[in-house]
């Protein structure tokens, strides 16, 4: 006796719901639609952080993760990039992970600063990996460029004409650090924010968030987690990963509210034929 | 050379992936084979990590002179006579150790983080609060905490007949609420895996524009 | 041979490694200074590895029971099986050989990459392949769970709706008060009554600990013997 | 001599064990204690008569079971379920298989297998080697050989009971699918709710440590449980009346719990 159409929908084939659920997940992967995406005001903060910066004032970004946390960190790191590269301002990259380059290699080709014209040693330079954790945030701090004698590529500092006249901490207006580690995050605090009272923005994994609230928002400006990178894309208009996962979700969510709905009304319509029938 | 090492991955990993999500609809050879793959790959690894296992734990303390070492060597090969038919009941002593180590412990430690340090949390609950939707919170949760224990009391039936088993149902309601809730939290990061999943096959695999 | 050495002598055996951990977690503070302190934490420390070693031994109990069901297989060719046997058993002795980096003089020379590229596209790839099919079978649970059919089972829908809708971006946009009801619901009724299940596992848990340092959780070494 | 904060945790250590000692010693003298029911373990008869009319086997899993490490004690009351239903299937003449995670559980499991069979008076029919089943030591490996078993093998019930993490849906859907009736229990607290919404009947924490007692009524189980309930009501009694004291201004009882 082959199902009833509400019996049918009452008891779907597994088959059904699992293929409607890669449709849903799938196809806002390709193609993101935009849905409409709430704004936390962690991340609202930290753009108009970004916003506020002058003309010509250089800003240190450390890309603070290793290949390991990069799925989870780049987007926000990637967002952060197109925010600055909107701006007239002078970026220096630096990483303090021996992985660190690997990652810088994989999110510069992601945000490609030709398409803002910017030119490498004119508006942004990256120093490398410089090893030593705190040691190395305090080097670069102190001297620049006695603590890295030559950017990423060898070339010495002193003929790079953006770094010409920049010696340490003191001539920077921000800095900015995407990492998954606690010691790193708070590290910058110690050795940038205590000592020359330079804006720190830090953007962390969702789970340390409640290990580096207590420094939001004296010592730290702007605080956030990764997770939160689809919001920021949608605020500056550059959809990227982040963006396509959230769309991802409240596609697939939407979905399952839906199938849940009709489901019960199959439910309850099938209880009262029966009721009815009896 | 090493591109093709590379682009033949994905496609083993790709391969390997469908076969995985192809058991969700329905069993077959494909997913047989992936499982026995991953099943022999996964008694390899546990092999090399158990020789790595004993080299550590084990021989590299002998060679460092901790000769007591030998004891556990020689239980652990004694627990190979389990197989043998009358002094089978050698693998007891090497099993024993685990066991004597392995729940003590373990349990000594919960008289603290699971029992009294959760007496304590509750016990330092100021329930007035500014915020009314607080005080009621607070008050729930008291109840919340009283009544899922008191479901739990076992060898006490006449507190789960008549009118007191009201307060046992009440402890049941609580936690079918909390269960509604874990289940339906825990699907946001279940899409999150497959979405990554499905990235690998769009954009590594089938290099489909991002 | 009597009672004493099958069954006696492991359950003391069991009884003074038991006190021996509980004693070093009561006497032995995070900087053990006094004297007695230093050896209780080298006892324990030692006693810790022991186990640790013991149960790195027990491993060879599975490679026989593998060897031993998947070459069965292989020697009597059950049908539909055999093959697949063969090729666990082929894959398992592969993934030992570049496990342990091969061995030169017998001709084997493999490099870390081989083991890398076998952890990243094989390993890797099935284990977070299986991870994510979790995707698939809570949807279909969510289907077929959140169905009004009695008074709990409505009320665990409401809660299950609410719990989604503040985990969906485009409601979290709309309707922020999804997000502050989903917070209440978990401060105030998931922590709580997750607080009472855990207080009674643990107790659960204290007396099993005893009842096995007592020798009267027999299971473990059989009831009677 | 105590380190320092862990006094009040050495006095309820040597309470609990001397209570308990008092409890199965009272019980052994003939005092009776009852219980109040534990659907999910009254449905363990149930799930293997189910089985045997059908004709089809029982599946056990402990879950990732480890004899070290923190679940450890729920690694043990997972074995002291699979004794029981080890003894139902030989009563029932029913396979079972056990898949197997932890290989430190292998000689125990087969000891216990052997000593249901020897209590049901049937020793010759036991076929360890084929019920304890090793199938891996990696979480994922060991799921994807579960549900390869659960479709080939189509067992018609499934019992669950152990430390389980993010398999417990993987096995609670597939075991759904094939039909088996599930009786399933963890005390790991963020997997309970998959067992309770989609298992048949599930065991919520403390009873899967309940078993022996409900089971066996054996003196050593029994007291033990006696004494759990008294741990519940003293957790229950301070813990209200400490927050009411709370709110009155005195922390006495949390400061005395800190000792």
């Amino acid at each position: 006796m082959a199902k009833s159409p509400l019996e049918y929908i009452e008891s779907l084939p597994r088959e059904i719901i699992y293929t409607i659920l890669i449709i849903c997940l799938a196809v806002p992967l390709v193609k993101p639609l935009g849905l409409p995406v709430p704004i936390s005001s962690r991340v609202k903060e930290w753009h108009q952080y970004v916003e506020g910066l002058p003309d010509g004032a250089y800003v240190l970004v450390s890309v603070d993760y290793g290949v390991g946390s990069l799925p989870a960190l780049e987007p926000f790191m990637v967002a952060t990039l197109h925010d600055l590269f909107e701006r007239n301002v002078k970026v220096v990259i630096m990483t303090l992970y021996s992985d660190g380059p690997i990652c810088y290699e994989s999110l510069i080709t992601k945000v490609n600063p030709d398409a803002y014209g910017k030119q490498y040693g004119v508006d942004y330079v990256f120093l490398g990996y410089i090893p030593g954790g705190e040691t190395a945030m305090k080097a670069v701090a102190e001297n620049l460029h006695a603590a890295v004698p030559t950017d990423y590529y060898g070339t010495p500092l002193n003929q790079i004409p953006m770094l010409k006249d920049i010696s340490g901490a003191s001539d920077f207006a921000m800095i900015i650090s995407v990492t998954p580690s606690g010691d790193v995050a708070q590290g910058w605090i110690r050795q940038w924010v205590t000592p020359y009272g330079i804006t720190y923005m830090s953007c962390v994994l969702a789970m340390m968030m409640p290990t580096m609230e207590p420094y939001y928002p004296a010592q730290v400006k702007a605080l956030t987690d990764a997770g939160r990178a689809g919001e920021y894309e949608y605020l500056i208009g550059k959809p990227g990963s982040g963006i396509r996962k959230l769309d991802a979700f409240s596609v697939a969510h939407i979905m399952l509210i839906i199938a849940i709905i009709i489901a019960n009304i199959a439910y309850f319509a099938l209880k009262a034929q029966k009721k009815g029938g009896a | 050379m090493a591109d093709i090492w590379t682009e033949c991955g994905i496609w083993v990993a790709a391969i390997l992936t469908i076969a995985v999500y192809s058991f969700a609809y329905r069993d077959n050879p494909l997913f047989k084979f992936a499982e026995h793959t991953f099943v022999g790959v996964a008694v390899g690894y546990s092999f090399v990590q158990a020789i790595r296992g004993v080299k550590t734990f084990g021989i590299d303390h002998l060679t460092a002179g901790e000769a007591l070492y030998i004891i556990p060597i020689i239980l652990g090969f004694l627990m190979y006579f389990r197989y043998h038919k009358t002094l089978y009941w050698l693998y007891r002593y090497g099993i024993s150790i685990i066991v004597g180590v392995g729940i003590a412990a373990s349990f000594v430690r919960d008289i603290e983080t699971s029992f009294l340090a959760q007496i304590a949390a509750t016990a330092g609950i100021n329930i007035i609060k500014a915020d009314p939707a607080a005080t009621l919170g607070n008050i729930v949760f008291l109840a919340a905490v009283a009544t899922t224990l008191y479901y739990f009391i076992f060898t006490f039936p006449m507190l789960h007949t008549g009118r007191a088993k009201t307060l046992a149902d009440a402890g049941r309601w609580f936690m079918m609420l909390a269960f509604g809730y874990a289940f339906a939290k825990t699907v946001v990061t279940r899409y999150n895996l497959m979405l990554g999943r499905l990235e690998f096959l769009l954009f590594e695999w089938l290099k489909l524009p991002k | 041979m009597s009672l004493a050495y099958r069954r006696h002598l492991p359950i003391i055996i069991t009884f003074i490694m038991g006190i021996i951990m509980i004693l070093q977690y009561f006497i032995v503070p995070k900087q053990p200074v006094e004297p007695y302190q230093i050896t209780m934490q080298k006892v324990g420390e030692t006693l810790t590895n022991w186990a640790n070693l013991l149960a790195a031994f027990t491993i060879g109990f599975g490679m026989v029971n593998i060897a031993l069901i998947h070459s069965r297989h292989v020697s009597r060719k059950t049908p539909g099986q055999w093959y697949y046997s063969a090729w666990l058993l082929f894959v398992a002795v592969i993934m030992v050989i570049v496990g342990i980096g091969g061995e030169p003089a017998l001709g084997i020379n493999v490099s870390k990459y081989q083991y890398d590229w076998m952890t990243t596209y094989v390993f890797a790839a099935l284990s977070g392949t299986m991870y994510s099919s979790l995707a698939f079978y809570i949807t279909s649970a969510c289907y077929r769970a959140f169905r009004a059919r009695t008074i709990e089972a409505t009320a665990l829908l409401i809660v299950g709706f609410i719990t989604l809708m503040s985990r969906t971006p485009a409601f979290q946009a709309y309707l922020p008060q999804v997000i502050e009801v989903a917070d209440w619901i978990n401060k105030y009724i998931v922590k709580s009554s997750f607080r009472g299940i855990l207080i009674g596992g643990a107790l659960g848990a204290i007396l099993l600990g005893i009842r096995t340092l007592m020798g009267m959780e027999t299971g473990y070494l059989g009831r009677r013997d | 001599m105590i380190v320092s904060g862990r006094f009040m945790e050495f006095v309820a250590l040597i309470l609990i064990w001397v209570l308990a000692m008092i409890a199965i010693d009272k019980i052994k003298k003939g005092w009776t204690v009852s219980f109040r029911r534990i659907a999910g373990l009254d449905a363990l008869e149930e799930a293997v008569g189910r089985a045997a009319e059908m004709g089809r086997p029982v599946h056990f899993t402990s879950g990732l079971n480890s004899l070290t490490g923190t679940w450890a004690p729920l690694t043990v009351a997972g074995l002291a379920v699979f004794g029981e239903v080890a003894r139902l299937c030989a009563r029932y003449r029913v396979p079972v298989i056990y898949s197997v995670y932890g290989t430190q559980v292998i000689p125990i499991a087969h000891e216990l297998y052997k000593q249901a069979f020897l209590a049901e008076g049937r020793p010759e029919e036991a076929k360890p080697e084929e019920a304890i089943r090793y199938l891996s030591s990696s979480q994922f490996a060991y799921a994807a050989a579960v549900q390869g078993i659960a479709e080939r093998e189509r067992p018609a019930a499934n019992i669950m009971v152990g430390p389980f993490y993010a398999e417990s849906l993987i096995f609670a859907e597939t075991f759904y699918r094939v039909g088996a009736i599930q009786v399933a229990g963890t005390a790991r607290l963020y997997q309970i709710p998959f067992f309770a919404i989609v298992g048949d009947y599930v065991l919520i924490g403390e009873e899967c440590y309940a078993a022996g007692a409900y089971l066996t009524k054996d003196p050593a189980h029994t007291g033990s449980l006696f004494v759990q309930d008294l741990g519940k009501m003293v957790a229950i009694v301070l813990g209200v009346i400490g927050a009411l004291l709370t709110t009155a201004g005195t922390k006495a009882i949390v400061e005395f719990l800190k000792l």
